[in-house]
């Protein structure tokens, strides 16, 4: 098995999607010939109207463990250079950035490919759980069944 | 052993940690989840449910998956991050 | 027919990726849930070995008229917030950003697949043309099937 | 007409661009290229591929679309930008 690649941060601070770019582009600079990311961020409209923001638990240990695991999956399906990703926790307003997930490679199909099975992976397995804030108060989101559909359908390729 | 519970069901059990010092014969995960259902409200309902996934130090398991004194055992509702 | 959304700038300038994901995130601020991002870039190893950098020409009204439509047609296809294209022109160095690809959607699913269908579409139809220079000359780099077979497979699903 | 050429091909010809103010006949693009095609080297062997591109008013278009004299057209390789 090679060496794991990828830098994981769980953080409640925000992120500079620049600086991730930056870091993801200075790596293997020469060697980059495509770049794609990923940003999630807190909206308006889920399953309810008059959301005002949401509060990120998630299981400290098995959070990076699970997503140490996404990255090795998908470094051993496509020719990858580097994968970052954070993700916050805690309370996040409306509009606020919620994960990160950048991909650099040297062919345009692998990096988004794996961008999207990283997020697409992330959703279905890694332990976060998003409490809704809206004007009534606070609710627990429930799981969707599509995004277990969407890990799903990667293993059908 | 140690067991954890995250998210709804947290809130619901008003736990989030607990230390056992014996096993009472558990064998596996669905062992100690059998001891936690039997101590009534709001124990029973909470963790009867179908959607209900455990983990073993750390990673995703089963009822059936063995279990011993020095594992890490974790209850939680499917994952809703991203 | 909808009014056509999206910015398409092709410019010998380098341009700012923190710019460009920072203006598809205050458009609908509120109801952006997913943003995604593609850099192309020069990269060292294409067809050959020892790339020093590249020369990029295009046809000035043609090109944005073509990047339009494909916009377009993304638009069409999936829910869409903003799009922006910047492609460069003229003379670009190794490791230098050559293309910019963003989208902006309330989700994910839809953020991925119409980047990387605007990606193909360029590849396969946008009127740019790329000279490769290496040590010993320069050479234009020949059109690749499986660029237009990339594009095609969106028209199969 | 203005007809324009990119690329390899307008390096292999040495030539951006013409202005015609009479099509000798012609009513496809195809004709056009037939005329261009009779002046000989390089001319001929240069727009003799089968991987030529050809638009008219800057929409991609093929040898039987018809051209008038306000029309714009250019010959081209396949595209490799991005």
């Amino acid at each position: 098995m090679s060496k794991s690649i990828g830098s994981i941060r769980i953080q409640e601070a925000d992120f500079s999607v620049d600086n991730e770019y930056q870091n993801l582009r200075a790596a293997h600079a020469s060697q980059n010939g495509a770049i794609c990311t990923f940003v999630g961020l807190v909206r308006d409209f889920g399953d309810k109207k008059g959301v005002t923001g949401m509060y990120l638990e998630h299981y400290p240990g098995m959070t990076e463990h699970s997503l140490q695991q996404i990255i090795d999956q998908a470094a051993s399906r496509w020719q990858l250079h580097n994968v970052s990703i954070i993700h916050r926790v805690g309370q996040l307003n409306l509009s606020e950035q919620i994960v990160f997930v950048g991909v650099s490679s040297a062919h345009r199909a692998d990096a988004f490919a794996s961008c999207e099975f990283i997020m697409d992976y992330l959703k279905a397995d890694a332990p976060f759980w998003k409490k809704e804030c809206n004007d009534q108060g606070s609710e627990w989101v429930e799981a969707k069944q599509s995004d277990q559909d969407r890990a799903q359908k990667w293993s059908k390729d | 052993m140690k067991i954890l519970f995250f998210a709804s069901l947290r809130e619901r059990l008003n736990t989030e940690e607990e230390q056992w010092q014996d096993l009472n014969g558990a064998q596996t995960a669905g062992d100690i989840l059998t001891q936690l259902q039997t101590r009534g409200e709001p124990w029973s309902s909470s963790l009867n449910t179908e959607r209900l996934l455990v983990s073993v130090n750390q990673e995703i398991a089963s009822l059936t998956t063995e279990v011993t004194l020095n594992d890490e055992l974790a209850f939680f509702p499917p994952v809703t991050g991203g």
